[in-house]
């Protein structure tokens, strides 16, 4: 059994289809990539699965459950969590007040309010915000407020966690780190498919990565079978042959 | 028949007149995105103006010439010292739209006590080609006709401004991408201001077509907003011809509700709306 | 710590402030005690900036204010051995009666006003009423009149209604006219307020009491601008009368529209508003033979002739009323009767010379019809100068079957002259 | 318990001075006249339906202009059972009823975008107004109803009593974990829904709650009113009144929206009971204007500015 | 040509360009890579006009255009052919073009211009009537381009022309963009599409995470180590 199975899932807006008939699955404690080039169908994909947008057709399921048509909450509690390409922070709200409403409303059965706090204070020690706990969550940097939604989503206590392009933007050394922070979030037991655009990241990390091309999937494996595949290479990468003959 | 006439061609005869109104309103809601709720204000203005003047001695339909520029201008000031302030300090552009919107509300307040303090609260009116014609059995007074006519033609003459100028083009693409066209070299400000400006002045000159077949009052200015509104989410947001169309239909749906029973004409303009908002948003036109 | 306090109390302070300083501006309005008066009060709530406001202006206050000038000019009204002056405070509450309770109550806990005259039309004088029962005050109700008030004038003793209303004689007088000249059919379009439904129930039960058929009753908004599909619909019909209850607006819109598309039946009543001087100026020759509620003129009797030039001479050309103003002046007149006969300003006692006392007024002699055991009261049918009027030649003549006409009831009407 | 972390001084300080200012407000209809208990009632009728206008629209905001249908809907409770049952009952009705009518107003229309919500709202307190104008003149024959009227002091405790409630609820409100969902909601919708809020039934909620504050406050003010009318109860004034206020106190704090509601009801008071209603409505356009230029954060968030200032200028020297 | 001197540039409260500096010279293609998020759009916001700078100036042909309003800029010679097209969807392929001529004196001389678009694109003159939402991508993506020449510009900004087409799409587009520059002007190309991009420039800069990184000839480039690594996936 797969933890989340997606089975020709489709999306079309207006009359153009961003994601067509895309067969994918993720298995309990992989790290899994999501890549393309723009305007793949990366994010829509991510939509689908959070439920911010529902599938047609297609089915959605977790843990053996279909999922598709739930509102966004709903996910949430089940232990979908995510983060967004362009951080949606509560900017207002301090940093742990952000990740005290994750504690608060994310699990299935919430915590006491005294709890949450805890929870909230472990998870930014976690991902290393404590210092700035008390500032409004809009005067972080951009790297900090990414880290600020990872705890967010932390705090739902996931099964699976999505990370939208959690490294773009980000320089060296907190591109390691990130990276870090990804592999410890694994060790917690949490299940993690990821977009991201920053192939050193992609290729260190994910057990195995899915390719998508203009809402079609064009390569699912290990990295080193996608840096490899053909295919991938021509429409992705850029190869200089007559790539556009094919 | 003479009632389905009665009905229908009264029903265009001030569809006319809704289509100009709302046209106006497109523009300042659909481009300069303002919901404009001191449309029906600056009607108001127009049709007493055109009151002033016909009263000392002015051909009521010369006094469009004097209006619609005036509007215009006022419309133009007002966009660029109150929405554009707002539009700047906006972190986004819903913030933009509901700011603009309570501020449209103080405009309202502002410039109809400004119209009670000129004009008082009683209704006034004169008579003006009162004659009336028949249309196969339908009688219409003459100066309904004229204001009409004179709504319809302003309004293609718009729709062909809007197609084949420069400033007409950039216009609509403002309304369609505002950012791209500024890459195009559109002063976007500036355009949005003349937006603005038109709206007003279309809606003065709607006033004055009024004044001619209407008694008028300080207070009629709210109800033509309404009918705008009304007839903007019908036609589809910022969409020129939808409104010019959707003025016509709710001309003639208003007609037919005030032929069976005049009190509800207004309840039923706000059913329309709020069945359109719940079912299909984007109006008749929209995509 | 202290970061904290300040952080809280100074939003609080400031609410602390003004919370105080309200105290104080409001209680030094307020707060007076009455001692020794030196003049009259008399509060009024009144239309000054509403959709009526043209008629509160120029027809209706310069009765009140000439009344009270007039008192003064002759040393004011003599209380119990010392004259004291009249001032009347006016507030404007723009018809809504909302804002004109609150004025009345401001007039009568701040302002400390001896009496009270009612607000422009009937829906306002509702507002009003239970305000002037509910802190005791005596309440003259000028400019309205309601039939749904009457059985709650028992229970409102210091309430008087002073106009003619719908069942309040009018509309069975001109139900009696029409009926004796042969009318069949009525066509009845009223304005959508309290006053135009009053008088479309009332008309309606009494045509049908007495076999006149009511082909329709339709009501129209106050902010009509259109009058095309009632009267092409009244067309239609072919109605022998056709009845307006609206307001003047409306009604000067239904003339022009009436004669526009040509519908002329052979009786027609509009009103409030035909009553006015303005009408006639307006429509001239076209308004001759059109009935509405009123009425009195210069041929009612010689006070009255004095009082028309009076008050031609008062309110201008064209702002006179044939319908009230007779009657407002002759309730002043009892009033200022009755203040000096109970020798004291106490409502109360007051009160006690307004359920017994006839006093001789200009619209002749004038006493109350007292509601129920201890009401407030209504004026009998004896005391009106008139309650329809039809435009004569100009003159706006009282059509009464009784001895207070001035002119027979002309039916049908004059066609309307070509234009 | 811990109790070295409490802060003594301010926890006698930030719910005294309130108290302290009930007490003196409660206390107003035993030494101020007749004039001052009714003066009063209008500003606390006004803290009233700011403040639960702030619960929802603040938090969210979503501009709701239903204020007034709410309230409208209070005074015709009030006028329909006020003198069938004790007035007590009546409130609970009005509040009831409100709270439902909120509540299918929200299901159907939260989904919708800001501004067309904003225009939904006003639509509705319209056509309610049309349509039960409608129903009585033509099928009751008649237009608006006497409602039982009480004494001014009765009133005013009645206002005071919901009043405080009121303010306790939207305290709890703020003070919540529902209150910060509602703040999740206010600064990113999406998110709120991914992190486990469900967005749409806290709206609701939130909404049918305000709700019930005005219609109480409606059906209490009925009896001031003694005879209503639907133009009396749907006034639209009611809709934007709260709006304005709340925006011009600032609404990051409790304290702003009363503020506002004091200041506007008083310069109500002086203006508009007198002869210059008309310019009473100039001077709230032009206030409405000028704050959404210039005071965003209304006036507390200005004094809290400047106090910041002024506080930074003292301790500069010190730092340097 | 242009001249792009230590700038930096914030979002609200966040840092997304520091330092960057950047020339252009008349007739080249010069290409700036790098990925998501990099500060590409960023810069050319900065350079258009549509982002105020914190520090630093920004000279075309000799002059500081850095305090200029976007229509302005557009007129002295830049034209900004933006990522994702961005058409006016619901006006026809020909109002499109028009609307890139907006600029006064291009206006005067859209007759003459709109033919020498046509030669280049000669698909846009069987589509001229067209609603520009009707089109396919590449096609969408002639409008743009050919709405981007519609101004007469001296240097043209195309933002990643490729995102979003099929490979064999993507390769005509390169080769206009070739052809543009053998006509005269001079481009400043964005592409995250690295391989074809350091193929057809003379120079280019590489952007990370707001700063540059790496400026030289293209050859160079496409035998860097790090460019192999970060972007080709080598």
């Amino acid at each position: 059994m797969h933890l989340l199975e997606g089975e020709k899932v489709t999306k079309y807006f207006g009359g153009l289809a961003a994601v067509s008939e895309v067969d994918f699955y993720v298995d309990e404690g992989e790290i899994v990539g999501l890549i393309g080039p723009n305007g793949a169908g990366k994010t829509t994909l991510f939509n689908l699965i959070s439920a911010a947008l529902e599938p047609k057709p297609g089915i959605i399921k977790y843990k053996d459950k279909k999922i598709n048509g739930l509102k966004p909450y709903k996910i949430c509690r089940l232990g979908i969590a995510r983060t967004f390409q362009t951080v949606k922070i509560f900017g207002n709200m301090p940093v742990i007040e952000n990740v005290r409403v994750g504690s608060l409303f994310g699990p299935l059965v919430g915590l006491s309010t005294a709890e949450a706090t805890k929870v909230a204070t472990e998870l930014l020690e976690f991902v290393g915000l404590s210092k700035v706990a008390y500032t409004p969550a809009r005067d972080l940097t951009l790297a900090h407020q990414k880290r600020l939604e990872v705890a967010r989503a932390l705090a739902t206590k996931p099964t699976l966690l999505m990370l939208d392009e959690l490294m773009a933007g980000l320089n060296q050394t907190e591109l390691l780190e990130a990276m870090e922070l990804i592999k410890q979030i694994q060790k917690k037991g949490i299940t993690i498919i990821m977009i991201e655009h920053v192939m050193k990241a992609i290729m260190g990390i994910c057990d195995r990565i899915i390719v998508l091309h203009h809402g079609q999937k064009i390569a699912d494996g290990t990295p080193q079978e996608v840096a490899n595949s053909k295919t991938v290479i021509e429409v992705y990468l850029g190869e200089t042959s007559d790539a556009g003959n094919k | 028949m003479e009632q389905f006439l009665n009905i229908f061609l009264g029903g265009l005869l001030i569809g006319g007149i809704y289509s100009l109104v709302s046209m106006g309103l497109s523009l300042q809601y659909g481009v300069a995105k303002v919901l404009n709720i001191a449309h029906g204000e600056f009607l108001m203005i127009g049709a007493f103006v055109t009151y002033w003047l016909q009263q000392s001695g002015v051909e009521p339909l010369l006094t469009v010439v004097i209006v619609g520029p005036t509007m215009f201008i006022i419309g133009f000031i007002l966009y660029r010292t109150v929405f554009t302030s707002i539009r700047l300090r906006s972190a986004h552009p819903g913030i933009y739209e509901s700011n603009s919107l309570l501020a449209a509300f103080g405009i309202y307040f502002i410039v109809m006590n400004i119209g009670i303090l000129i004009w008082g609260t009683t209704p006034h009116s004169y008579t003006y080609l009162n004659q009336s014609i028949s249309v196969g059995g339908a009688l219409f007074t003459q100066n309904r006709i004229v204001a009409a006519a004179f709504a319809v033609v302003i309004g293609i003459a718009f729709y062909l401004f809007l197609t084949n100028t420069r400033t007409g083009k950039a216009i609509r693409a403002a309304a369609q991408d505002p950012a791209t066209a500024g890459l195009m070299g559109v002063n976007i400000d500036f355009v949005l201001a003349l937006c603005f400006g038109f709206g007003a002045a279309m809606a003065g000159v709607a006033g004055s077509l009024i004044s001619i077949c209407y008694s008028l009052s300080t207070a009629m200015g709210l109800g033509y907003t309404v009918i705008a509104i009304v007839v903007v989410t019908l036609g589809g947001l910022g969409s020129i011809p939808g409104s010019f169309i959707g003025g016509f239909i709710l001309g003639v749906i208003g007609s037919a509700v005030s032929f069976w029973e005049p009190g509800l004409t207004v309840a039923s303009y706000y059913v329309i709306f709020i069945v359109l908002l719940l079912v299909r948003p984007k109006g008749i036109m929209g995509r | 710590m202290w970061k904290k306090v300040f952080k809280y109390s100074i939003p609080l302070t400031i609410c602390l402030i003004l919370a105080v300083s309200a105290v104080l501006v409001a209680g030094c309005g307020g707060g007076g005690v009455e001692e020794g008066k030196t003049e009259i009060l008399i509060g009024a709530s009144r239309d000054i900036t509403g959709p009526q406001a043209g008629f509160q202006a120029y027809g209706f206050a310069p009765l009140y204010k000439a009344w009270a000038e007039e008192v003064n000019a002759a040393g004011g009204i003599d209380v119990g051995g010392t004259k004291l002056p009249v001032r009347i405070i006016e507030y404007d509450d723009a018809s809504d009666p909302a804002v004109c309770t609150r004025n009345l109550e401001k007039l009568i806990t701040q302002d400390n006003v001896d009496f009270l005259f009612g607000p422009t039309g009937t829906a306002m004088l509702f507002a009003a009423a239970p305000i002037a029962n509910k802190y005791h005050k005596i309440m003259l109700c000028g400019e309205g009149g309601a039939t749904t008030l009457e059985p709650k004038l028992a229970e409102m003793p210091y309430v008087f209604s002073v106009l003619n209303y719908s069942n309040h004689f009018q509309i069975p007088v001109f139900a009696d006219l029409i009926e004796e000249k042969g009318a069949q059919t009525v066509y009845i379009c009223y304005m959508n307020d309290l006053h135009g439904a009053e008088y479309r129930l009332t008309a309606q039960s009494e045509f049908e009491i007495r076999g006149l058929q009511v082909l329709q009753a339709k009501s129209i908004p106050m902010s009509i601008t259109d009058m095309d599909p009632i009267v092409k619909e009244a067309k239609d019909l072919n109605p022998d009368v056709f009845c307006m209850f609206a307001y003047p607006n409306q009604n000067i819109l239904f003339m022009q529209t009436a004669m526009a598309l040509d519908f002329n039946p052979k009786c027609i009543l509009v009103g409030p508003g035909c009553n006015f001087e303005f009408f006639n100026l307006m429509f001239g020759a076209a308004l001759e033979g059109v009935c509405g509620e009123g009425a009195w003129n210069k041929n009612s009797s010689p006070a009255a002739a004095a009082f028309a030039e009076k008050v031609t001479e008062l309110v201008g050309m064209g702002n006179q009323d044939w319908w009230g103003a007779i009657v407002y002046q002759s309730t002043l007149e009892y009033l200022q009767q009755a203040i000096e006969e109970a020798g004291t300003l106490d409502n109360d006692k007051i009160l006690e010379v307004y359920r017994t006392a006839h006093f001789q007024t200009t619209a002749g002699e004038m006493w109350w019809d007292i509601q129920g055991e201890n009401g407030g009261g209504l004026l009998p049918q004896e005391c009106y100068a008139g309650q329809i009027g039809q435009w004569q030649s100009g003159i706006f003549e009282v059509i009464d079957n009784d001895e207070h006409n001035t002119a027979p009831f002309i039916y049908p009407k004059a066609p309307w002259p070509e234009s | 318990m811990d109790f070295s972390n409490i802060n003594w001084k301010r926890a006698a300080i930030q719910p005294g001075i309130p108290i302290l200012l009930l007490v003196l407000v409660a206390f107003a209809p035993l030494y101020g006249s007749g004039y001052i208990v009714t003066m009063f009632t209008y500003f606390i009728l006004y803290i009233i339906i700011t403040v639960s206008w702030t619960i929802f629209s603040g938090a969210t905001g979503y501009i709701s202009l239903a204020s007034a249908a709410f309230y409208g809907v209070g005074i015709y409770a009030a006028a329909m059972f006020g003198e069938r049952m004790p007035f007590i009952f009546v409130i609970f009705i009005a509040g009831f009823a409100s709270f439902v009518l909120a509540f299918i107003v929200g299901a159907i229309t939260l989904r919708l975008r800001g501004i067309y919500f904003a225009m939904f709202t006003f639509g509705l307190v319209v056509l309610m107004k049309e349509v039960i104008h409608y129903w009585e003149i033509t099928i009751e024959g008649t237009r608006g109803h006497f409602v039982i009227y009480q004494s001014n002091e009765t009133i005013f405790y009645y206002l005071l009593g919901i009043f405080v409630v009121t303010i306790i609820v939207a305290y709890i409100i703020r003070r919540s974990k529902f209150g910060l969902a509602l703040a999740s909601i206010g600064e990113n919708e999406e998110a709120a829904g991914h992190t486990g809020i469900n967005v749409t039934m806290v709206k609701i909620i939130t909404f049918a709650v305000s709700a019930i504050f005005m219609a109480a406050a409606g059906a209490v003010m009925a009896t001031k009113l003694t005879y209503i009318d639907p133009g009396v109860a749907f006034n639209p004034m009611m809709s934007f009144s709260p709006a304005l206020m709340a925006i011009f106190g600032g609404m990051a704090s409790i304290y702003g929206p009363v503020a506002g509601a004091v200041i506007f009801s008083y310069l109500q008071e002086l203006l508009m009971t007198g002869s210059l209603k008309n310019y009473y409505m100039l001077i709230f356009g032009a206030i409405l204007v000028a704050t959404i230029i210039y005071l965003p954060s209304g006036v507390t968030g200005l004094i809290q500015n400047l106090w910041r200032r002024f506080k930074g200028a003292r301790s500069a020297p010190t730092r340097g | 040509m242009l001249e792009i001197n230590n700038i930096s540039a914030f979002y609200g409260n966040i840092q997304i360009l520091w330092d960057v500096s950047l020339k252009v010279n008349e007739g080249e293609i010069v290409a700036l890579i790098g990925g998501n998020g990099a500060g590409k759009t960023t810069l050319v916001r900065a350079i258009t006009g549509l982002l105020p700078i914190a520090s630093g100036s920004i000279k075309f042909l000799e002059k500081e255009i850095d305090k200029l309003p976007p229509h302005i800029i557009t007129e002295l010679g830049i034209s900004h052919i933006p990522e994702g097209r961005k058409l006016f969807t619901e006006m026809s392929v020909h109002e499109n073009l028009e609307m890139g001529a907006y600029s006064k004196p291009a206006w005067k001389k859209k007759h003459e211009t709109l033919e020498r678009v046509f030669k280049i694109f000669p698909r846009l003159k069987e589509r001229e009537k067209q609603l520009a939402r009707t089109l396919s991508g590449g096609e969408q993506q002639m409008v743009a381009m050919g709405r981007g020449l519609m101004s007469i510009p001296k240097l043209c900004i195309i933002d990643e022309p490729s995102n979003g087409l099929a490979p064999m799409v993507v390769m005509e587009v390169f080769k206009i963009v070739q052809e543009l520059r053998d006509q005269g002007i001079t481009i400043l190309l964005i592409e995250q599409n690295v391989r074809h991009t350091l193929e057809i420039s003379d120079r280019a800069y590489v952007l990370e995470n707001g700063r540059v990184v790496m400026e030289g000839d293209c050859a160079t480039c496409l035998a860097s180590e790090h460019i192999k690594k970060a972007y080709l996936g080598l």
